[in-house]
């Protein structure tokens, strides 16, 4: 492999990342690719449903047990925590937020997403187990809204994640997002909320569209 | 009763050594220390943005601010739009507030252009502006306690802070952002009633803090975990621009709102507040202090305001309004301490350059790494809080 | 009785245990958001995240320590119940409670904690493990008053049996541990606090610091697991503190009040009280119910 | 106040001295001497606060201004100070030294302005974006919506409408 074609590869990554070369105890040589070696580099499969009342069953409890992940993208993150206060209490629709992607089953994008949090919000949503869906709030998400010329928020979210539901405005308030709550359970009991198999379909596509504008991708393919 | 065998004697062996900077060497080879990221994706820190803290055991040794997740380049957005349409884009610098960013650009706009606004739509402003700040400290004075796992009060806040949203939602239209300060004026009339609607709320978030006064602020163990904490020395204020609550908790009497006076402040009757600790619990002190303040004020405002007037001075067609060439610099009081704008118009119907230094400029990235060395782990999203970081207006 | 019969109705009491720890969590949470000035969740909320939990499709590991993490934690549940005389004087609901159970009991509240430290430690989350690091300090300083008032009972009443122990309270409120040796009862009370994970002892899963330790994470299947331990242990460790203190129970119907109630103390104190830094729940564990424990110790021995 | 600038103009080669709208003094000062008279405003005369450091892009003139704002706590004024450099290989002495914020600062115009600031820690660092491999955005000649129009995958259906036109022909046709 020529070298000149290494700088390019490596000069985003952390030093720690970086492909090195270890000298063991008996003076053999261990080459470390951390990307390769430290992190799973399996893609996702398509994980088939049920079928019949059995999934439609399944289809109930996941509608009726939303957790989101209770990551504040952009502005609209200013709604979520009075969606949870007296006036509104999510919680009744059994809509709860969980700090961490692995229990949790709904991604908000909360507005405009600047690169470097779609880098992040990536790695939040494919480290979310399947099933998973995702709302999107406001405008900016829809078509960029009032940043569509801005030269770090993206425009258009359903070209990086599968969206599940859209919420319009800027910013929806949150009697908007509870019925994009309602929207979401209706797709999911419909059995059409099937986000994470279409991503995992159509991976490439994505994966295309994400490098294009994450220029440092210094992590693997897929982020289990 | 002496405490010496319960109280923890750390083995300082372990520990790096400070350097001359007083910063501690940490050789991340050594095993010491994990590298932990608290955020973006993080119920503790505020906002979207990361905290790269290097812990030893409980101990903080090393922190990193990462900033730039909300970046939208407002700046460069502001050079391709008119002066009227900077608008809609300048309040979404900073979420948790906007007015502040409607009143500096317009009263940036009305200097450069030579517009006298209105005696009366000085006056709304400040009832905006007012407004606003006491729907900040709704969140963020009960918000202190859910920092530290007393999420209660901070849930009654949110309750209480709707209802100052909904006075807003009657005077502008719009619960977060209301676009109601406009160059040359302010867009509406105080609709019939108002005043008494909102002086009822008063009474309510009056009678609410009384509650927070007791919950929270005589809480044994809140005062356990807050006093002594994230302390701020006094000398570090001028030295790294901390502003606001900051800053008259270290017994500085900074407040733009008296030193600067802008709209018509010089006319109301109140004073700094300030304390000395300059701990969490003495910026916690503050802000409560702020609470009373501002309800204060905007009982005064309400009686001292006309009852007519002129809402709106003329101003020149919009979508053509060119602005003579000039700079200024315009700063105003926000519920964190000063917020600025420097503006510089080239005399076309474009700014040239809008810059937005916010108090968290400093509060978060410099100050915040700072006190967080030797900070216990436990304390970093209080200390946080405290200090009022507000991402947004860090990166614009 | 049979053996076989005896396991049948084990089986039936974990049953009934588990769907009142689930039940109980609702209502909890439904007192939490009244306070609150909510309407909170429904209260068979827990049952529909238990399914959902146990419907997610895709799993990963980290590896063999991690599956058998909730399995740990969920057998030291369990383990409790199994030797946990459920209603004094019912010939079906003593499960397989012996003479020497209290000590079985005191062994299997640890077991599931270290477990569980395993299991999060092989998920490789930094917040898992201070998450661990910090429970496992903290339980130990919240065993010790425990492991004082109970040995302090042992001296009152001459027995570690739990039967016994229930026995011997029998005859209306005044033959209670509560009022027979009220300093027990204080430091076990307090130390139940600890135990139960409510402000401001819950630095193990403390929102704002490590978002949810240890079990950051697990997901799926194995959080489902961690949720069914959760909802039998906190039945089982009331329905302990009951027998040692409160008398026992001789229905169910009392069995549930008295658990509610025992719990919610927790809940209650938790509520208004912002939570310590581990150095400073620490100490404190170790000042005041510690020397009420001693002190349970001491005025039996002279 | 009049004294602080007679006493400046004495020592300092300042030149268009106005005052803002705001009552804020504005001057400017070679690049040279920058360092040595913030230094000695910090010193001798109370400005004790570095309020904003701010950069203004002039295309045309091929230079960049900086704006250095100090500010007197105990006299309540402001001092702008204004220095003017070249475009091509733009290069500024660092004041980290003065005031320990002014860092953020810097690095912030290093990444937006690509202006060198040697010496400042962190200079380097990524600050707001991430793997950005173009232009300096806040240049003017960086075109922000010709960028995004080629990286974003701009939805169709979009009308651009330029406001004054559109706005003209709705609302006043005759002017």
């Amino acid at each position: 492999m020529s070298e000149k074609k290494d700088i390019p590869e490596d000069m985003f990554l952390a030093p720690e990342n970086r492909k090195h070369t270890v000298t063991g105890p008996d003076g053999e040589v261990i080459h470390v690719d951390p990307l390769n070696d430290y992190f799973c580099q399996d893609l996702p499969k398509v994980e088939a449903p049920y079928k019949g009342v059995l999934e439609k069953f399944l289809n109930w409890a996941r509608a009726e047990s939303l957790w989101v992940l209770a990551y504040g993208t952009g502005c609209g993150s200013i709604e979520l925590p009075p969606l949870f206060s007296p006036r509104f209490d999510a919680y009744r629709f059994g809509v709860m937020m969980r700090p961490t992607p692995r229990q949790s089953g709904v991604l908000i994008i909360s507005g405009y997403l600047a690169v470097k949090t779609l880098k992040r919000a990536i790695r939040s949503y494919e480290q979310m187990q399947n099933p998973k869906y995702v709302i999107a709030l406001g405008s900016c998400t829809i078509n960029g809204g009032m940043y569509f010329d801005s030269y770090n928020t993206i425009n258009r979210l359903d070209h990086y994640l599968p969206v599940d539901v859209y919420i319009a405005g800027c910013m929806p308030r949150p009697e908007a997002i509870l019925a994009g709550f309602n929207k979401l359970k209706e797709r999911i009991k419909s059995g059409n909320a099937e986000g994470a198999n279409h991503y995992a379909e159509n991976l490439e596509w994505y994966k295309a569209n994400q490098k294009k504008i994450i220029k440092d991708w210094n992590m693997p393919t897929y982020n289990w | 009763m002496s405490n010496t065998i319960f109280d923890w004697k750390k083995d300082r062996s372990m520990f790096p050594e400070p350097d001359k900077d007083g910063k501690p060497v940490v050789e991340l080879d050594s095993q010491k220390y994990i590298k932990v990221w608290q955020g973006p994706n993080h119920p503790g820190v505020t906002g979207n943005m990361a905290l790269e803290l290097t812990i030893s055991g409980d101990e903080v040794m090393e922190a990193k601010t990462h900033v730039g997740y909300l970046h939208r380049g407002f700046e460069k957005l502001f050079e391709r739009r008119r002066y009227m349409q900077c608008f809609p884009t300048s309040i979404r610098m900073c979420v948790p507030e906007p007015d502040i960013n409607e009143y500096n650009l317009s009263r940036g706009t009305e200097l450069l252009s030579g517009i006298e606004v209105p005696e009366m739509a000085g006056w709304l402003r400040m009832i905006a502006l007012e407004m606003a700040r006491l729907q900040v400290l709704l969140r963020t004075v009960p918000g202190q306690g859910g920092t530290i796992g007393l999420g209660l009060p901070a849930q009654w806040g949110l309750y209480y802070r709707e209802l100052i949203l909904d006075r807003f939602e009657e005077l502008t239209g719009g619960r977060i952002y209301h676009m109601y300060i406009l160059p040359g004026g302010v867009r509406g009339l105080l609709p019939d009633g108002f005043k008494k609607r909102l002086e009822d709320n008063l009474v309510k978030i009056e009678a609410f803090m009384k509650e927070v006064d007791r919950v929270v602020y005589s809480n044994a163990v809140f005062k356990k975990r807050t006093k002594g904490i994230g302390v701020v020395p006094p000398e570090w204020i001028d030295q790294y621009g901390a502003t606001g609550p900051v800053a008259r908790a270290a017994g500085y009497k900074r407040d733009v709102r008296k030193d600067y006076p802008y709209l018509y402040y010089d006319r109301l009757d109140f004073d700094y507040n300030v304390e000395h600790e300059s701990d969490v619990f003495a910026r916690f002190h503050v802000r409560r202090k702020d609470v009373d303040t501002t309800i204060d004020l905007l009982r005064q405002i309400m009686a001292k305001m006309p009852e007519k007037g002129e809402l709106r001075a003329e101003t020149p067609n919009v979508l053509h309004w060119k602005i003579p060439r000039g700079e200024t610099l315009v700063r105003c009081e926000s519920s964190r301490g000063e917020y600025l704008f420097y503006m510089v118009a080239d005399g076309s119907i474009y700014p040239r350059r809008i810059n937005l230094r916010g108090p968290s400029y400093t509060h978060g990235v410099v100050l915040l790494e700072k006190l967080l060395v030797n900070a216990n782990i436990s304390d970093v999203s209080s200390i946080m809080v405290s200090l009022a970081t507000c991402p947004p207006e860090i990166e614009r | 009785m049979s053996l076989f019969e005896r396991i049948l109705f084990v089986l039936a009491g974990l049953f009934i245990v588990l769907n009142w720890g689930l039940i109980m969590t609702g209502i909890i949470r439904k007192i939490i958001a009244r306070v609150g000035m909510r309407r909170g969740i429904k209260v068979y909320q827990p049952y529909i995240n238990l399914v959902k939990n146990f419907s997610i499709r895709s799993q990963l590991s980290h590896g063999v320590m991690f599956y058998l993490g909730p399995v740990f934690r969920l057998s030291g549940g369990v383990g409790i119940f199994l030797f946990m005389p459920m209603i004094y004087g019912s010939e079906y609901w003593t499960n397989f409670s012996f003479t020497g159970d209290l000590i079985l009991i005191s062994y299997f509240m640890f077991f599931g904690m270290l477990g569980m430290a395993l299991g999060a430690g092989e998920g490789g989350h930094p917040y898992s493990a201070i998450g661990v690091s910090r429970g496992l300090a903290q339980f130990t300083a919240i065993e010790l008053p425990l492991t004082l008032a109970i040995l302090s009972i042992a001296i009152q009443y001459h027995t570690i049996s739990l039967t016994e122990i229930v026995a011997a309270q029998q005859g209306g409120i005044r033959n209670w541990t509560l009022v027979t040796n009220p300093l027990a009862t204080a430091a076990a009370m307090l130390s139940f606090l600890g135990a139960m994970g409510h402000s401001p002892f819950n630095v193990v899963m403390a929102p704002q610091e490590n978002p949810i330790g240890p079990p950051t994470e697990y997901h799926g299947t194995f959080l489902g697991v961690l949720q069914t331990n959760r909802a039998i242990l906190h039945v089982v460790e009331a329905v302990l503190y009951m027998n040692l203190f409160f008398g026992g129970a001789t229905n169910w119907g009392t069995l549930i009040l008295k658990t509610f109630l025992i719990y919610f103390w927790s809940v209650f104190v938790g509520m208004v009280f912002p939570r310590f830094r581990v150095d400073q729940s620490i100490p404190w564990l170790l000042k005041i119910p510690l020397a009420i424990g001693i002190l349970a110790i001491i005025i039996f021995m002279i | 106040m009049n004294e602080i600038i007679e006493h400046i103009k004495k020592r300092f080669p300042v030149y268009e001295i106005g005052e803002g709208p705001n009552g804020v003094i504005l001057m400017s000062v070679e690049a040279s001497r920058l360092v040595p008279m913030l230094t000695s405003l910090k010193t001798n005369h109370g400005y004790s606060i570095l309020v904003i450091l701010s950069t203004v892009d002039w295309l045309e003139d091929c230079k960049f201004q900086l704006t250095y704002i100090v500010n007197n706590p105990e006299e309540k004024r402001d001092l702008g100070i204004r220095v003017f450099i070249q475009r091509e290989d733009a290069e500024m002495e660092s004041i980290h030294t003065l005031w320990e914020h002014a860092a953020t600062f810097q690095r912030e115009i290093k990444e937006m302005f690509g202006i060198n600031f040697p010496g400042s820690p962190g200079v380097d660092d990524q600050f707001l974006l991430e793997g950005w491999d173009n232009k300096p955005p806040m240049r003017r000649d960086f075109d922000t919506k010709k960028y995004a129009e080629e990286t974003f995958f701009p939805r169709p259906g979009r009308e651009t409408n330029d406001p004054a036109a559109y706005m003209k022909q709705k609302l006043y046709p005759d002017e």
